[in-house]
This record gives structure tokens, sequence and C-alpha cells, in this order.
């Protein structure tokens, strides 16, 4: 079988099984998702519960539910959430845009700044200035995301006040929108760029020691010369898998980012949705999120053959 | 390196291109008053949301409203008169009421309102029991009820009315939403509803015809995050605090008192913390062992430590003293030792020596506590009370959700929550909802099935004077404090802060600020 | 092959090299107190067993030791001491005009950069050359080097074979002339027949270039197939040197004597004993413990015995 | 006799001087994370002996720094430095509990993978890529809110989504370690595939597993703070990420009770950086000595 068969029956086997955990695991937790499609003080008779129940689907077998939850994933209808009042496609489109907004620049900030920054930290890993700003990095790489953001948002924003308290947006003008945005994405920007920076910096220190390196020199390159002509591109190799897979990580963890700012995207609408066992938004997000990250995979898969003629040839 | 670059300039082209479709939003014009709210609209469904549905008393009001001081009144009825065998409810609509579409508001309207919200909105479903038919008479709508029901004028006064000639073509009530403008007969209107920037918009209807309020637009600014909420006052950019039925953080009152710019509303709160107690279970069942917990919960430290102070120590009466027919009775005291000598007296104590009590039975008293996370330091503090009293308690701490589940199958033994205004007054009154064990509902606890307070329940409802009432209602107080089917925590206040800019404020024990009084009075300085 | 470098004066002087490393073991050893020159146009053959520090020589002339290495002595070129020169300048003479082949093809060539880029670079970097004008040059000379198809220029390293990988080697190392080429054991790990072509090969391009060579090799047949002269190593330390056919047809130092011996076609007889550590080499001649001429003087001190001027000498109390 | 005796002991010693000598010139960074998690291992070992009070027990809430509480008190009264002593246990049980998980599982199936090759190599490294690409942090979310509030399912089920890298690593070292003659010999001499598996190759990637141990723990260690930020921790134990979550939801920042919620945050920080010191250092120190072979 080729490289590449195999890799994509893993890609399906890894929908496949997902997509079924989706299914699995908001029905297996305690709690009525009923009772949650109503608010407080909501006095309700026997019936209507059964009305409700029976409107959803949750009163057929498990099997008959797992059917239909194919049926419909097949169909692109993800169902309807009683509890946001919406198809939850829907939804998730209105929130997926303003959570790509924030991640998408900071995986691309964070990345480029990441490995450049960590190419050259790796390249004269033994300079004083360089120890110090690795140990910079090093320190938001160990700190959780939600506590940098607290921290941000607490002495840049409610002390200093030069961001706004919450949200992606006020009024909505694309001005009012970047200035919300702005601290988000520098907090997941640093995250982003930790993350590739310390990669990226064992990744040149591992490559730096290869022949091919020595040659470079021996050849007539001077300095940073050999970095970026010959070790870099060996040293992104790792950094690409990387960032498929901290894409998912991203958007997820966006969550907790989201929180601490108080914004409307996919980490709040799973949160809400996780509190309040609103299962088609949950059993969506999940769905998408998934299919993005294993697209991601995908794209990471390509673009790594593209840059490594070893993968490509095989 | 320059295909990396082309992926750049993709992405970033990406970027703009969801910038681009980005929400356009908007800005009221004029003098805007801008509350901030702790109530978060999930949706911009006006009869699916819960918060949403409660905003919009303002621009659909509701058949009756509360006074300041507590009396149901008209507010799109102008009157309303019962029968003598409390059957018949007649409510005589406003005059020269218009929809913000230009048309009248109708009686037809009001009956088309409750018809098509029993069958389509559960919040609504109450009515299929208890309304068996809605009459149109001349300028009237009549409700035929098939029990009495004293309760119905609250009950009305938190049901919206809707536009006919808009909701009859709406086949599925709760799934309808509506980002902009909603049509409405109130002095303000819905115009937008931003989710996304968590704030709902109000202008002025154009078609009102009462009392010209005297400013052009409310916003209403939701906060998932208190702390924000705080300094979005503090810096102005909110002009006033309110949360249905409940209370601005005493934590954060300090603050805003030390800017000078606030005025801090306190008033008592019908709502209020409870000891949700599991009557259906052993020892609980036992009025020894609530007795000795009763005297067992140190209130004056709780009422420090959750209310900062702000509120009182409750009576074994329940009912607290901002409602009607309140009665005086015995106030609830800290007593460990009175405890330990009930518990004793009772037979319950440690045989085995392992430092937990054992029931008169010889089964240990080991009790879970059930909460939601929001209850973890009341709880906390609840376990150590326990502790002193020789039983060990177990927190578990759940989501929403599950709290209805377990609370419904009775599966604990103590919870921690709290009654709503609304839900203290309505059914029949004075905390009934909470306890009769026919209520079904999300927060009620239905434990009481004593035969005694059954029929006191039924009477309530079938009452028809005044006089009647006030016996009734402190034949409850006095049920309540001889047999505590819960424990009232604290009496709190509802503390509401805003802007000295702004005066003309009144409130309501039932929705605080939140009221067409209120913003028809409402001014800036 | 006549005697060049009579005429001229050498183009590289190598005085009093000394290379030693700090490991966790101690301190090693690996070149002592090496001296030697290349003229114009010459050969000149390094031999020794593995481990001896010839390769340790090379790097050092071009400065590419890692950084636990200390180094002494003087490396001559054209009046700059290679050893005292910055990172840039020695840069400007890497590749430029002493270039050199690496021992391992297949692992000095990057892997993923395609071979008739990395041919070009130099290119590129000493002369500023555009991409495409260099990749012109490259071609011509990978052609030369009778790999002329068009599409080899866009194949990676690991397309080739080891060989293929060499001819890329030495295509780099020349595309720039340079006056000195250093060739580190061009044919380890290549079987005879390959490694007789990369040798006619290198010779092809000599004599095309006009370069001195320093062939760095244990092979002494291949030594003797194109060197003017030899300078046999061992144990860090160079223990006889001279013209290429006198020292083959009458080897003084007993080393030598015996790493003869060990070639097919006399015998095969591996010489006797181990190599010494070279953390804690012998004391006095370092190759005595193995010798079977050893007097008490070989124990304690070592002598260099020139014979016939510079143009032979040798490291033994025999002589 | 005694002189030989000498100089053979000082001749050892000084060798040895220098091997530890050059170990230390990697291990510098190391070390210093050990001594840092150490530090925090004796606290958390010892919390009762450090901790000036019980942390459950009440005083005057929110009290700023003073000499009877040197970090203050938080809502509950509760000492903030007692708390903050005793909320490193559960960091660590969580941390260590996943990271044991982990790499058991990591070990066991990168093991399996590396030494059988074949069929059993594509099924257990298809798995492996269909873990890695399971969006881990909304599961593990979910699942926490599922089964609070026992901290202990938590660090498993982080471990039973965390043995990707180990296995992969562990994969390609005992396919190297195949190869080798010893391997062959064992091979030959007829032992059976669990003892050439465990005897044999488990004991030599022993040094490839240990820093993946350890940033395991620390990442579990952020997970475990970041889930007790929601409110989905164990209420029964007191955690830092619970107390930030209390500071944040109940006055701490807007008060500027900086003392509340810069400490746990802190205390996060330095332990995941001294187990991250340690497993990067030694990873790094890893490659050097494959680079040396």
């Amino acid at each position: 079988m080729t490289f590449s068969g195999k890799k994509a029956i893993r890609y399906f086997l890894a929908i496949i099984l997902i997509f079924s955990l989706n299914f699995a695991i908001p029905r297996a937790m305690p709690g009525d998702p009923l009772a949650n499609l109503l608010g407080e003080d909501v006095m309700l008779t026997e019936e209507s519960i059964a009305e409700l129940r029976a409107k959803m689907g949750l009163d057929l077998p498990l099997h008959e539910q797992f059917l239909a939850y194919w049926r419909d994933i097949f169909s692109f209808d993800l169902g309807y959430s009683y509890h946001l009042h919406s198809p939850v496609s829907a939804i998730i489109l209105s929130r997926m845009k303003w959570t790509l907004l924030l991640a998408i620049p900071s995986l691309i900030l964070g990345a480029i700044l990441g490995t450049f920054l960590g190419a050259l930290a790796g390249w004269k890993s033994r300079d004083a200035g360089q120890k110090f700003e690795t140990g910079l990095v090093l320190m938001i790489y160990c700190t959780p995301p939600y506590f940098l953001s607290l921290l941000f948002l607490y002495a840049l924003s409610f002390k200093l006040g030069l961001f706004p308290l919450k949200g992606f947006y006020s009024t909505g003008s694309a001005l009012d929108i970047a200035h919300h945005l702005m601290l988000p994405v520098i907090v997941m920007t640093l995250f982003s760029l930790s993350r590739n920076y310390m990669i990226m910096r064992g990744s040149v220190i591992q490559e730096r020691g290869n022949l091919y390196a020595a040659y470079a020199r021996a050849k007539g390159l001077y300095g940073e010369e050999i970095l970026f002509r010959h070790i870099f591109k060996n040293a992104i190799l790792p950094i690409i898998t990387l960032l498929a897979l901290d894409f998912g990580f991203i958007l997820s963890g966006a969550l907790f980012i989201e929180i601490v700012f108080s914004m409307n995207g996919m980490g709040n609408l799973i949160y809400d949705a996780l509190l309040s066992r609103d299962y088609p938004v949950l059993q969506g997000s999940f769905l998408v999120i998934t299919v993005m990250v294993v697209s991601a995979n995908l794209l990471a898969d390509l673009l790594y053959s593209r840059i490594d003629p070893r993968v490509r040839w095989q | 390196m320059r295909s990396g670059l082309h992926y750049f300039a993709v992405s970033l082209l990406l970027v703009f291109m969801i910038l681009g479709t980005a929400a356009q939003g908007e800005e009221s014009s004029g003098t805007v008053l801008k509350i901030g709210t702790p109530n978060i609209v999930k949706s911009p469904s006006l009869v699916g949301d819960y918060y949403l549905g409660i905003f919009a008393h303002l621009s659909n009001p509701p058949l009756m409203k509360m006074t300041p001081d507590g009396k149901i009144e008209g507010l799109t009825a102008e009157s309303s008169e019962v029968s003598d065998d409390g059957l018949t409810w007649t409510f005589k609509i406003r005059d020269g009421l218009r929809w913000s579409d230009g048309e009248n508001v109708t009686p037809e309207d009001v009956k088309f309102t409750f018809d098509y919200l029993a069958k389509q909105d559960p919040n609504t479903a109450w009515m299929k029991d208890v309304v068996s038919e809605i009459l149109v008479q001349d300028d009237s709508v009549v409700f035929k009820l098939k029990k009495p029901d004293s309760s119905l004028s609250l009950e009305l006064a938190t049901h919206n009315v809707l536009p006919k000639h808009i909701w009859e073509k709406v086949e599925n009530a709760t799934e309808k939403i509506d980002e902009g403008e909603i049509v409405g007969c109130g002095p303000f209107v819905i115009s937008k509803t931003d989710i996304g920037a968590g704030i709902v918009y109000f202008k002025k209807n154009p078609y009102w015809t009462g009392t010209q309020p005297k400013i052009d637009a409310i916003e209403l600014h939701t906060f998932s995050n208190m702390d924000v909420l705080s300094l979005a006052l503090e810096k102005g950019e909110v002009d006033a605090y309110w949360k249905y039925a409940g209370t601005y953080p005493a934590a954060n009152v300090q603050k805003l008192k030390d800017t000078g710019k606030f005025e801090i509303e306190e008033k008592p709160n019908v709502g209020f913390a409870i000891l949700g107690i599991n009557l259906k279970r052993e020892p609980m069942s036992d009025i020894k062992f609530r007795e000795a917990l009763a005297y067992g919960i140190n209130y004056d430290e709780i009422l420090k430590l959750d209310a900062q102070g702000y509120g009182q120590v409750a009576n074994r009466g329940f009912v607290p003293p901002s409602m009607a027919y309140f009665k005086e009775t015995e106030p609830l005291k800290y007593d460990p030792d009175q405890a330990r000598k009930i518990l004793a007296e009772a037979g319950y104590k440690d045989s085995d020596g392992d430092g937990v009590l054992e029931t008169p039975q010889g089964k240990a008293v080991k009790l879970t506590l059930l909460i939601q996370s929001s209850y973890q330091r009341m709880a906390e503090l609840m376990v150590d009370y326990l502790k002193g009293l020789g039983m060990t308690a177990e927190i578990k701490t759940v989501d929403q959700s599950t709290w209805y589940t377990l609370k419904e199958s009775f599966d604990y033994d103590l919870t921690l929550t709290r009654t709503t205004p609304w839900g203290m007054m309505v059914y029949a009154n004075w905390g009934s909802a909470y306890f009769d064990s026919r209520r079904t509902g999300q927060g009620v606890l239905r434990t009481v099935d004593d035969p005694e307070y059954l029929k006191l329940c039924d009477q309530i409802m079938a009452a028809t004077s005044k006089d009647q009432l006030e016996e009734y209602a402190h034949e409850m107080q006095d049920y309540y404090a001889k047999n505590l089917p819960a424990i009232p925590l604290y009496w709190g206040e509802v503390i509401t802060p805003y802007n000295k800019d702004w005066t003309g404020w009144i409130s309501n024990p039932l929705y605080g600020i939140y009221n067409a009084d209120n913003f028809l009075s409402v001014q800036k300085a | 092959m006549s005697m060049r470098h009579d005429i001229n004066a050498p183009i590289l002087q190598v005085v009093g090299l000394s290379v030693r490393f700090e490991t966790p073991l101690g301190l090693v050893h690996a070149a002592d107190d090496v001296a030697f020159d290349i003229y114009e146009m010459e050969t000149l053959a390094l031999v020794g067993e593995t481990g001896c520090g010839k390769s340790v020589v090379a790097s050092a002339i071009m400065q590419l030791l890692p950084g636990n290495a200390v180094v002494e002595g003087k490396a001559l070129f054209s009046k700059m001491d290679l050893l005292k020169l910055e990172e840039k300048e020695i840069s400007r003479v890497r590749g430029n005009e002493i270039s050199i082949i690496f021992q391992n093809p297949s692992l000095s060539l990057n892997p993923i950069i395609e071979v008739g880029e990395q041919i070009a670079e130099p290119l590129q970097v000493h002369r500023k050359m555009a991409r495409r004008e260099s990749h012109q040059v490259a071609k011509g000379f990978l052609s030369r080097l009778g790999l002329g198809e068009r599409s080899l220029m866009r194949m990676y390293p690991f397309q080739f074979s080891g060989g293929m990988n060499q001819r890329v080697m030495i295509a780099t190392s020349m595309i720039l002339s340079p006056k000195i080429i250093i060739a580190d054991e061009p044919t380890k790990g290549l079987d005879r027949a390959l490694a007789r072509d990369v040798t006619s090969e290198i010779e092809k391009i000599m004599d095309l270039t006009g370069a001195s060579l320093l062939l760095i090799t244990h092979d002494i047949s291949l030594a003797a197939m194109i060197s003017d002269r030899i300078a046999v190593m061992y144990c860090g330390e160079i223990v006889e040197m001279g013209k290429c056919k006198d020292v083959l047809r009458e080897p003084l130092h007993p080393y030598t004597c015996a790493l003869l011996d060990c070639l097919p076609e006399r015998g095969f007889k591996p010489i006797a004993g181990a190599s010494p550590s070279m953390i804690d080499p012998p004391q006095g001649c370092k190759f005595h413990p193995r010798c079977p001429y050893k007097t008490q003087e070989c124990m304690q001190k070592q002598r260099i015995r020139k014979i016939d001027g510079d143009e032979r000498q040798v490291r033994c109390w025999q002589y | 006799m005694a002189g030989d005796f000498n100089r053979v002991a000082s001749c050892k010693a000084t060798e040895w001087a220098k091997i530890l000598r050059l170990d230390m010139r990697g291990l510098r960074i190391a070390l210093f994370g050990l001594l840092l998690f150490l530090t925090i291992f004796i606290l958390a070992a010892f919390s009762d002996i450090f901790a000036p009070y019980d942390p459950w027990n009440r005083f005057e809430p929110f009290l700023a720094p003073c000499r009877e509480h040197i970090l203050g008190t938080n809502d509950l009264g509760n000492d903030i430095l007692s708390e903050l002593i005793y909320g490193s246990r559960v960091s660590l049980i969580v941390g260590f509990g996943a990271a044991l998980m982990a790499t058991l599982i990591g070990t066991l199936i990168g093991l399996f993978a590396g030494y059988f090759r074949g069929l059993m190599d594509e099924t257990l490294m298809g798995i492996t890529d269909v873990f890695l690409m399971i969006p881990q942090i909304p599961l593990i979310i979910i699942l926490a809110a599922f089964l609070r509030p026992s901290f202990w399912l938590v660090a498993l089920i982080m471990g039973a989504l965390w043995w990707t890298s180990t296995a992969r690593v562990v994969r390609s070292k005992a396919m190297q370690i195949r190869e080798t003659s010893f391997i062959e010999c064992s091979r030959s001499l007829g032992f059976s595939h669990m003892h050439i598996i465990f005897s044999d190759i488990l004991p030599n990637i022993l040094h490839v597993i240990m820093p993946k141990f350890l940033l395991t723990i620390a990442s579990a260690m952020i997970s475990e703070a970041s889930i007790s930020f929601l409110g989905l921790g164990d209420p029964t134990m007191k955690s830092w990420g619970m107390m930030i979550n209390f500071a944040f939801t109940r006055g701490g920042f807007i008060n500027g009770y900086w003392w509340w919620y810069l400490p746990p945050g802190l205390c996060i920080t330095l332990s995941v950086l001294s187990l991250v010191l340690m497993g990067f250092s030694l990873e790094e120190r890893e490659e050097e000595t494959m680079r040396i072979e």
C-alpha cells in the first residue's frame, strides 16, 4: 500500500472514531438534557416534558439516535439547538468566524515570530542575550494561558485602560474590532510563539550539529547565512507537524482566553453548551473542530512533502 | 520560502475577508441609558430566550405590573376584576396603545397571546391546567379558570403580550429569532439584539402615546464577568446595574462608593439563599434533627462572608418582612450547644467512637450536600458547621442540569439553593411554590406532602378576601417555623448601584429597577 | 610527476600545528607539532590509520573544528595565518581559495536542497552571482564530471548513489577554482572501481584548475597513485614525510614499514599491538610500545631527522 | 603500599571529578530544575509542617498581607499561604498520575510497535495518529465535568490521551536497538519476545522515556490548573487553579488583591518550569550523546 493511501485510511479512521466519541460522550453524562432547554423558575407539566422529549428524539433507543446522528452528518445537518433557538450549523458558523479571527492571526504571527526567533536562539544558544530571551520565552511557555491573559487584562485593560474590557467588538467597525482583538491576539501569539520557539530552538541545535551544516560552513557561508540557507529549512520540518496539531489546541485553547476576555466565540459556546448539556451544540462544535484539525493535519502533510523531497519521493 | 510567503498572504487575505463580513453594529443617538447586567441573552429569540423574555417586559409589557410597594396593578390592562368564586378574571385593556408598526393594540392580541403561548411556550404551558378558556368582551379579555388561582394576576405580570398580526404567522414561537427590530407596544421597543457584542438596543416606540420618556434610547450591556461589569460601571461605560432577582456583589460595593459617583440603592430582597432539606430521607425527616440543624448554623458568619453584612438573619418563619402579611416568628439562632443537646436527647450519639454521630437506628450521619458551583464557598462553611455537630458531609458540586436531575429524583440529603421574588410569590404565595410536593419546576424542592400544608395551599389559592389571606399567611409562617422544611440562611438585600448623573429611579420588589415606570421617569441630571 | 614545487615558494605552510580537545574523559591530543608545506600544483597525501588525527589537521586549517578544540601553531596562506583569522575573514577563504571535500558525501550534502543549487551556492555566496546564471555554471561543471543530464540538477542527494554524491561534492569544491583543495578520505566507503573513477575525476579537475591537493587518506595505494609527496601520520604526529616514490620504495620509520606490510600485495601483515590512547599518549616516541627496534632513548624523547634538506624527514632515533 | 593506594585513590578521584564536571555542563540547568522541583515536592509532602495554619481555618476575610498572615486571607478568611502550600499536592498528584499513565501506555505501545514492526507497527502507529488528532483539551474538559469530583480520574484521562509522543520516541529508539548485535544475540539464544522487550530493550530506552515523563507531568499540571480554573476541579482539595478561579470570580482582581492570585500563578509557572528545565536539558543531552556516537 502506498504511503499516502495509508495516511488516508488513518485520517478516515480518525474521523470515524472521533465522530463516534462525539456521540457517546454527551450521552454518557448525568443530567437530563431537557431540563436545560428552559430557564430558571419554570413550572412544567409531565405531558409537555414528554412532548418536548419526543420532539428532540431523546425518547428513541440509543442505536436509533446513533443512526440518526450519522444520517444528519452526511446531510450536513448538525441539528437544532433548543437552547439557542437556532440551527447548530448557523450558530457555529457565526461563532467560528470570530474564533478564527482571533486564532488565525495569532497562529500566523506565533509561527513566524516563533520560528525565526527560535532559530536565532538555537543558532546562538551560548549567547548571554539569547539565553535571557530563551528564559523569558520559557516562562511564558510554562504559564497557563488563562493566567497570562488575566495578568494582561488586569494590567493593560483594568489598570491602564489601553484596551476594551470585553468582547470581540462593541460598535462593529473594523477599527473597533481590531482594538478589541489586539490584546487577546497578543496573548495567544505569545503562547503560540513560545511553543514554536522552544521546538525550533531545539531543532536548530540538533540540526546545526549535522555534517551538512559543517559543509555549508566549509563552502564559505558565514554566520546566519548557514542558518537561513541550510539549517532553517531542515529544522522547520517538525514545526509544520506541530502547527497542525497546535491548530486544534489553539481552537479549543481559545476557550480560556475567550472566557477571560468575555468573547463570544467557539470557546464560550462550548463551555456554555457543556454546562447546559446542549447536546447538538456540543456535538456540532466537536465535529467541526475535528474536521478542522484533521484537515489541518492533512494540509501539514502536504506542506511537509512540499518542503521535504524525501517524503515526496517515497 | 517563497511558498511560505504565499500561504501567509492567502491567510492574511482570509482574515481580512472574515473581518469584512463581521457584524456592523450601531450606536444609539440622543440621551442613552446604558444598563450593565450579568444576565446573558443567549439567542435573539423573544419567546425562547429566558432573559430576552424578561428584558422584553419593556417592549411588550405584560398585562399587569408590580408597584414599588409590592401591589399588583394593571400595565397593558387598565384594571382587573375577579369574580367572587375566583373563577372569572376580567382584564380591561388600556386605550390608545399602539404597536411600533402603527397597528392598534386590541384585546384580540391579548387573547391570541395566551392561546398561542400556552401551546407554544413551555413557560406558559401551566395555563392549560388552569385556564379553561379566554374570551374577548368589548375592550376586555376574560379568563375562565378551571380552579381558583389567586396568583393569576402575578403570573400575568411576567408574560409578554405579542402582536397577533405578526405572531399568528409564526409556526414555532421559540424558534423565531430576530436580531433586528421586534414589534412591541411599550414605551421602548427592541431595535437590535447583538449577541456577539452582548448588547440589546432599545429605541422609543414612535407610536407611544402615554407619558413621554425623558431618554431617547436604552442599551442593555450583558457581562459574563462580574469584575469587568464593575469596572465598566466605574469607568462610566454603563450607568446602572441590574440583575434579575439578584444583587450587586457586596464585595465590590466599597470600590464604587469610593468613587463618589454612585448612588447605592439597598432594598430588601424577597428571594434569598436557603438550605434545602430532603424530607423524604432519614434522618432529615426527623423534626428533632432539623431543629438541631437550625441551631448549628452560624448565620452571622454566613451573612458576613456571603453578603458582607448586607441583610439580616432570618426568622424560622421563612417569609421575609418585605412580603405581604409578614408575621414575626422566632429568629434563627446559632447555638451549637443547644443543637448538640437536642441531638443527644433525640438519641443521636456517637456510640462507636469514630467521631461521627449515629442516628437512633444506629446509622452514621454522613450527609451529601448537593450544590452548584456558585455555592461552593457557602458549602465549605456548611460542612464545617455540620462537623461542629458531629456529622460529616460530602460536598457534591454539579452543574445546573445535573442539579435539577438529582433534585427531582431526591438524590441528596441537603442542598444549597435560592428563592426568587417571583418564586416566593407565585402559586399559593409565601414560598409555597418551593415546597408543595404537587408542584413541578426547575427551582422547586417539592419536599412537603404533609396534608395539613397541602390543604393550606389550596385554601390560599381559593381565597378571595384579604382577611382570609392574612389568616392563611400567618398559619403558613407558623407551619414553617414549627416544621422547618428548609432553613433560610439570611434575608439579603438587593444592592443596585446607579450613576448619580441619572435621577428619578423607581424600583419594585419583583424586577427591581427594570420596570416601565422607571424608564419613563429616569432622566439625565 | 615532476618536481613542480622546486620552482616556487610553498602556497600553504603549516608550522607547529597542535590540536587538543577537551572531552569528558580528559584532554585528547589529536595533533601534535604537525608541520608541512604545500606547493603550487602539487599533491600531498596525509596517510595514516583511522583516528590518527589527519582529518583534524585538515579541519584545523579551515577553522572547522568544534568549540572545545584548542589549536596552536600557524597555517600561512598568501601571507595570512589562517588560524588567526576572524570567522568572517576565514569564511572568504573557505570554498573560495581553499575548499574541502568531506569524507561522507551523503551526509555532507543538505538532504532537502536540490544538488544543482548546492553546487551553485558558492558562486552565489562568494561571487554574488544570480541564481539562474550560477545554475548554468554548475550544470557545466556537473557535465564535465559525467553527470550531464539536465534533470540531475533538480535531483536530491538521497536520490543519488554515494559515488554520484561524491562527484557533486567535488564539483562544488572546484566551482570557484580554489588554489588548494583538501580531500578528506574522498574514496571512503566506495568500492575499488568507483574509488578509481572518483580519483581520476579528481586528477582531471586538478589538472584543469591547476589547484594543489591535500589528500587525506588511509589508503596508501590511492596516495601512491596520485600524490607527489606523502606524509605518514601516527597518533597525531607526522612520523615520516618525503617524495611519494621514495617513501614507498624505501620507508624509514618502523611505522611506515609496518603500514606498508599491511597492504594485501605485501602479505597483509597486521601491526602488532594496539593503537595508543590519544588522551594519555606514550612518552617519547609514540610508536615505541609497538616498535620492534625500540631503545631506551625511544621511551624518553623524540628526534626529527631531516634528509636531503627538507625533502625527506623522519621522526625516529634510528637515523 | 599506603602511598600507592593514595595515588590510585587520588587518580580515581580526579577521573571522577572530570567526568562529573563534564556532566555538570549539560546538567547545571537540569540541576536547578531538580532543586526547584524538590522544594515543591517537600512542601507538598510536608504541607502540615510548613503551612502556618490549617488551610480550612477561617480568620477575618480579605486581610492584606500582615505578620500573622504573610499572604493575607481570602474571601472566606482562609490563610492564603497555607492554601498555597497545600495546593501543591493536587498539582503534583495529578501531574504524576497522568504522566505515569501516559508513560506506561506510550512505552508499551512504542515498544511493541518498534519491536514487532509490520502489521503491529502499522496498527499501533495508526492508533497513535488518531489519538493525536482528537481535540484533547475540550475532551478533557468534558470528561472532567462528567467524572468530577475525583481528580484521580482527571489524571487518568489526561494520561490516556497524552501517551502519543512518548510512543513515537520509544518506537524509533526500540527500532534502533532492535537492530543491534546484542539483541540479535538474545534472539539467537532463543529468549522469548517478551523477555527481549522488557529485559533487553526497555532498560536501554529508559533515558529517552525520562524526559518525556517529566514533560508530561508539566503539561498535566498546566491542564489541571486550567480545569480547576474553569471550576471543574475537585472541590474537596485546595488547588492553585481553584485559588485563581476564586480570586477571579470573587473580586480578587477588581480589588487589586495581588497576594491572592499572583502567588498561585507563580507557583504553577515555577513548578512547570522546574520540570520543563529538567526535561529539556535531558533531551538535549540525549541528542548530543547521539551525535558523539
